[in-house]
């Protein structure tokens, strides 16, 4: 028990992969990527738990309570916006393929197959 | 490759990177039982030194402050990236805002779906300003409240429409709205330097555990970081929605593609 | 949890693969929540299961309304 | 002193800002001086902090937090003398691109401008800074900013695919980094380079320690594009405007490895033993791998731009080997080789753009004899090429042969070898490029090159023709290639880069200065290892290679009929199939990525672990 959020996180990772491989859509391409994203997330904050502790935010709690790990969250937190601007990146590079080529399929964005 | 030979391709080099994974996560110390020093030493010192009673607020904007700074940048590049990707190509024009953009089912909104939308702007804001200020007290701070804060700008699109969103927010507002919290960060960096000694060194009074004016820069932080993130991500947003509404002219288009 | 990820990672229609997304964006929330992270799972929601999707589906907006036009440019030439 | 390394940073960042956040009110000129203002601050602060290194190692803290009981709680820019010259060496790079590109779009808003800045404030922040997750936050600010440059040119057809690809790879290998980085975490309790090398020496290499470098060597080598990483990097350099291909090629991918440099030195040098044979060979292997792979490719370009992405490639190969001897000398050499190469790469993509903006057109057959009357920049090309090939005694041979010295004490002769074949290749390419461009010579068609349609025939920048070649852009390529050939004749720089090499693998000194305040001074004694005769030998034998095969690819309609003609067939196929695993399929290349990692993983697996 004490293993598996790890375990999740490693399935994540390749099942996002996978959906990243074999996408035949940039948006879901995308999407997938977003997926590979967040088992950093699970990983880091997986990594800072600690039984029986609270959260590392002492305006109810007495300084010194067993608290969990702050910095991986302050991590994560960095982590999280990180992905999401990456992506919205990601998208609006797809949008204007899009509109380019009129597809989202990659197969059809190739360079030798775009043109006729 | 064909997709089957990468598909084939893939999967055993992915159950080799899965087992990989799970040989390295197998050293690390059980879920539920991490001991650290750093985490540990932050619980420690961060309310008495700092006067801020969230530590991950106080590690974000003040012991790893410089993260916070480049992680700002890189919103900041995004939303430049965005902007220049998606800056109207000249065969475009913009359509009428009042004509149905195809594949936006928005119009028929009924009014009491408008009002109620609109209703929930008001408290959004609240709610996100809260965020921002309180940061270093519960939990929020610049990027959540930010988040919700563009939100709110968003709804107010979903329930009316593009034109009311425009008056809401122009792009040149948010566009300035970004570049100041972005400038506003460096300089509280700057602050330290000036008149302290170093980057990012609090210079202000730090005042008491859990009142809002406590916690020195970090509040100021937070609202420069608020400000910089509501400014991104209200623009992003903005940007994609900007899109539904151009079209190709008649003369434009793929069909300058190809030889 | 690897449920929901496997679910958007197989879910080939982009529409159907973001309402699963915001799924999984709010069911990470919560689990962050459970992990004592509440700042990271407040961002965590309104990023995962609220912008980004919606990101996704103004992406897909705009991708839609292209095809529409050009079908209609075509029937019109 | 050392109190300006923030503000190396911060400048180009409130530039940046301040130019976005105020758009509407100033006109271009007003961008164009105040970023290359910004740039040259930068600069200026850079060589500031060079002094002030060699003096001593630089620990900055942010914040003043300064660690506890050898606990670090608060972020340190670290900076020792080849991070500060590292820094040096982007900056100017910057300045010269701004100078560059005054003139080269003709429409230009400020956001490639504040692109510019914040890609240069990453880079700066990644080569200075001591912690690990704040090296993965730069990473990532320099990785977007990249690709936002990338795809700048909207209005083109290449870039959305390039920065596509780009984007996609860099993102899973700036992921792997950050798992890398976890699992340290979660090891030792720390963030801080120096204090998590410090809490892994000694202990004998696990699983953990062993997957987490394996992963963070991945993301980084992704960067650097190293075989089987390395599919993005044509299409993304193909495609970016000509001052972005610049940087890219001349500073970003060399960051990659620098990094990894970094953080072997001080993360891991202490667990994964600097002497073993096993690590050093896997490196070693890949960057043969790769310095070969790319060459052949590079050979087999007509597109200028992708020939030098391959050259590039094939460097960046050469790079590796210098860095996978694990010793100072390979590490210095390495340092000067990777100035004095991106200094002469960078003069000959400008060189390339010039022809671009002149021609509308970077395709060698077409440009077949268009080039004749570019008095400057056809010598220039030409003598680039010279350098690449490692003519002695200029800058690359220099840094070229103080590596092959550096792997023959270590017992690997035969490094030379393949630093002659990747030199004569790659240097090989381009003066056949520069006689069929500047001089006419040739067939019009050239199966080596590849006979199929060339995808971006049309030009990738502007649409209409210029007669002049402006200054702004004739001297930065001047500049840069003086500065890259003749490094290697300025007074004592091979002693420097010794010493600062030899500053720079000391991990202990490093931890002391870092965590407990020692000043860390520059060893001043070091062994010195200057050219040899075999060098030399190498050096011009590689040149006379380069310029045997560019002859015979040019020459080839004389030389029909004799024994040439099958090998050239055999060689066409064979770059043609080469040509086909680069498929510009994103989809490939994630593949191939998973494919690298899983093998990578599985030799170090069997290599490291006791």
């Amino acid at each position: 028990m004490s293993f598996l959020p790890y375990a999740v996180a490693a399935w994540i990772v390749v099942i996002g992969l996978y959906g990243v491989v074999t996408s035949r859509n940039l948006v879901h391409l995308v999407t997938c990527l977003a997926v590979v994203q967040s088992a950093s997330y699970l990983v880091l904050l997986s990594i800072g738990y600690k039984k029986d502790a609270v959260a590392p935010i002492f305006d109810t709690v007495r300084v010194g309570t067993r608290a969990v790990d702050p910095v991986v969250q302050a991590l994560t937190l960095a982590d999280v916006v990180v992905g999401v601007t990456v992506t919205a990146l990601l998208l609006s590079l797809a949008v204007q393929a899009h509109k380019r080529y009129g597809t989202l399929d990659p197969e059809k964005l190739r360079p030798g197959s775009r043109r006729g | 490759m064909t997709p089957k030979v990468r598909r084939y391709v893939f999967l055993v080099a992915g159950a080799g990177l899965f087992i990989y994974l799970i040989w390295g996560f197998s050293g690390l110390p059980d879920f539920g039982h991490y001991v650290g020093p750093y985490g540990d030493v932050l619980n420690k010192i961060a309310v008495p030194e700092r006067s801020n009673t969230d530590i991950v607020t106080a590690v974000n904007f003040d012991y790893r402050a410089i993260d916070t700074l480049g992680e700002e940048f890189i919103l900041f590049a995004a939303v430049v990236g965005v902007a220049s990707l998606l800056r109207t190509l000249h065969d475009e024009s913009s359509r009428d805002p009042h004509d149905d953009a195809p594949g936006r089912r928005v119009p028929e909104t009924s009014l009491a779906i408008r009002v109620a939308g609109l209703g929930l702007v008001a408290p959004t804001v609240l709610v996100g300003i809260y965020v921002v200020l309180h940061g270093h007290q519960t939990p929020g701070g610049g990027f959540q409240g930010g988040v919700i804060l563009a939100t709110a700008l968003l709804l107010t699109y979903l329930s009316a429409d593009y034109m009311t969103m425009r008056r809401v927010g122009p792009t040149e507002l948010i566009e300035a709205a970004e570049g100041a919290g972005a400038v506003g960060f460096v300089l509280i960096g700057l602050a330290g330097l000036i008149f302290g000694t170093t980057f990012f060194e609090n210079v202000l009074g730090k005042g008491t555990p859990g009142q809002l004016d406590s916690a020195g820069l970090i509040p100021f932080s937070n609202v420069a970081v608020g400000l910089a993130v509501t400014g991104g991500f209200a623009f992003m947003l903005s940007e994609f929605l900007l899109q539904t509404l151009v079209r190709r002219g008649t003369s434009g288009g793929r069909k300058r593609e190809g030889p | 949890m690897a449920a929901v990820a496997t679910a958007v990672a197989l879910t080939r229609d982009p529409l159907r693969q973001a309402m699963v997304a915001s799924l999984y964006g709010l069911v990470l929330g919560v689990l962050f929540f459970a992990f004592e992270a509440p700042d990271v799972a407040l961002s965590q929601t309104a990023v995962g299961a609220v912008a980004l999707p919606l990101m996704v589906l103004l992406a897909l907006a705009k991708v839609k309304a292209m095809e529409t036009e050009d079908e209609a440019e075509e029937r019109g030439e | 002193m050392g109190d300006l390394a923030p503000l190396a940073i911060a400048v180009p960042m409130t530039t940046a800002a301040l130019l976005v956040g105020t758009s509407w009110l100033i006109p271009r000129r007003v961008v164009d001086v105040a970023s290359l203002a910004a740039a040259s601050a930068s600069a200026v602060l850079c060589a500031f902090l060079l002094h002030e290194a060699s003096k001593g190692r630089i620990v900055y803290w942010f914040g003043g937090w300064e660690p506890r009981h050898g606990v670090a709680i608060g972020v340190s820019f670290t900076i020792d003398q080849l991070s500060a010259s590292l820094g040096l060496f982007c900056a100017l790079l910057f300045v010269t691109a701004f100078v560059f590109s005054w003139r080269y779009f003709v429409v230009v808003g400020p956001l490639f401008h504040a692109l510019m800045l914040v890609f240069l404030a990453g880079m700066l922040g990644f080569g200075y800074t001591g912690d690990l997750f704040n090296l993965f936050v730069f990473f990532e600010l320099m990785s977007v900013a990249a690709y936002a440059l990338v795809a700048y040119d909207i209005e083109e057809e290449g870039p959305l695919q390039g920065a596509l690809n780009f984007a996609v790879t860099n993102t899973i290998g700036a992921f792997f980094i950050l798992i890398g980085i976890a699992l340290l975490y979660g090891r030792t309790g720390a963030l801080n380079m120096a204090q998590i090398g410090a809490t892994l020496a000694g202990h004998s290499p696990d699983g953990l320690v062993i997957v987490s470098f394996t992963l963070i060597a991945v993301g980084f080598l992704v960067k650097a594009a190293v075989v089987p990483f390395h599919f993005w990097l044509a299409d993304a350099y193909s495609v970016a405007p000509t001052p972005v291909c610049l940087l890219l090629s001349a500073a970003m991918s060399e960051l990659g490895l620098y990094a990894l440099a970094r953080v072997y030195w001080t993360v891991f040098s202490g667990v994964l033993d600097p002497g073993d044979p096993g690590l050093q060979a896997v490196l070693v292997g890949v960057g043969t791998l790769t310095a070969l792979l790319g060459g052949a490719m590079c050979f087999g370009q007509r597109h200028l731009k992708r020939m030098l992405a391959f050259a590039t490639v094939s460097h960046v190969g050469l790079f590796l080997i210098g860095l996978g001897l694990f010793d100072a000398a390979g590490l210095a050499g390495t340092a000067l080789f990777v100035v004095a190469d991106g200094c002469v790469k960078a003069a000959l993509f400008v060189s390339v753009g010039v022809i671009q903006h002149l021609r509308e057109n970077v395709d060698e057959l077409r440009l077949r004899g268009r080039g004749r009357e570019l008095k400057l920049t056809g010598p220039l090309f030409a003598i680039c090429a010279l350098g690449v090939a490692s003519l002695p005694p200029f800058g690359p041979f220099f840094g070229k042969t103080l590596v092959e010295s550096a792997a023959t004490d270590a017992g690997l002769w035969w490094v030379s070898i393949v630093f002659l074949l990747s030199s004569a290749l790659t240097g090989g390419a381009l003066l056949r490029a520069a006689g069929r461009v500047f001089l006419g010579l040739g067939p019009v068609r050239d199966p080596l090159a590849g006979d199929e349609p060339s995808p971006d025939e049309t030009d990738p920048e502007l649409d209409y023709r210029h007669d002049r070649v402006p200054r702004t852009m004739t001297v930065p390529a001047l500049a840069l290639a003086v500065a890259g050939l003749g490094l290697s004749l300025v007074p004592g720089i091979g002693h420097r880069a010794e010493r600062a090499a030899a500053q720079f693998v000391d991990r202990s000194a490093y931890a002391a200065s870092v965590l407990h305040g020692a000043t860390g001074a520059p060893p001043v004694q070091v062994a010195t290892h200057s050219v040899d005769a075999m060098g030399v030998a190498v050096g011009v034998g590689s040149v006379l290679v380069a310029v045997a095969l560019a002859g015979a690819a040019l020459l080839r309609g004389r030389l029909r009929g004799s024994a040439l003609v099958s090998v050239e067939d055999a060689a066409g196929a064979f770059l043609g199939r080469l040509r086909a695993l680069h498929s510009g399929l994103v989809a490939d290349y994630v593949a191939w990525l998973t494919v690298g990692t899983a093998l990578l993983a599985a030799l170090f697996a069997a290599t490291l672990s006791t």
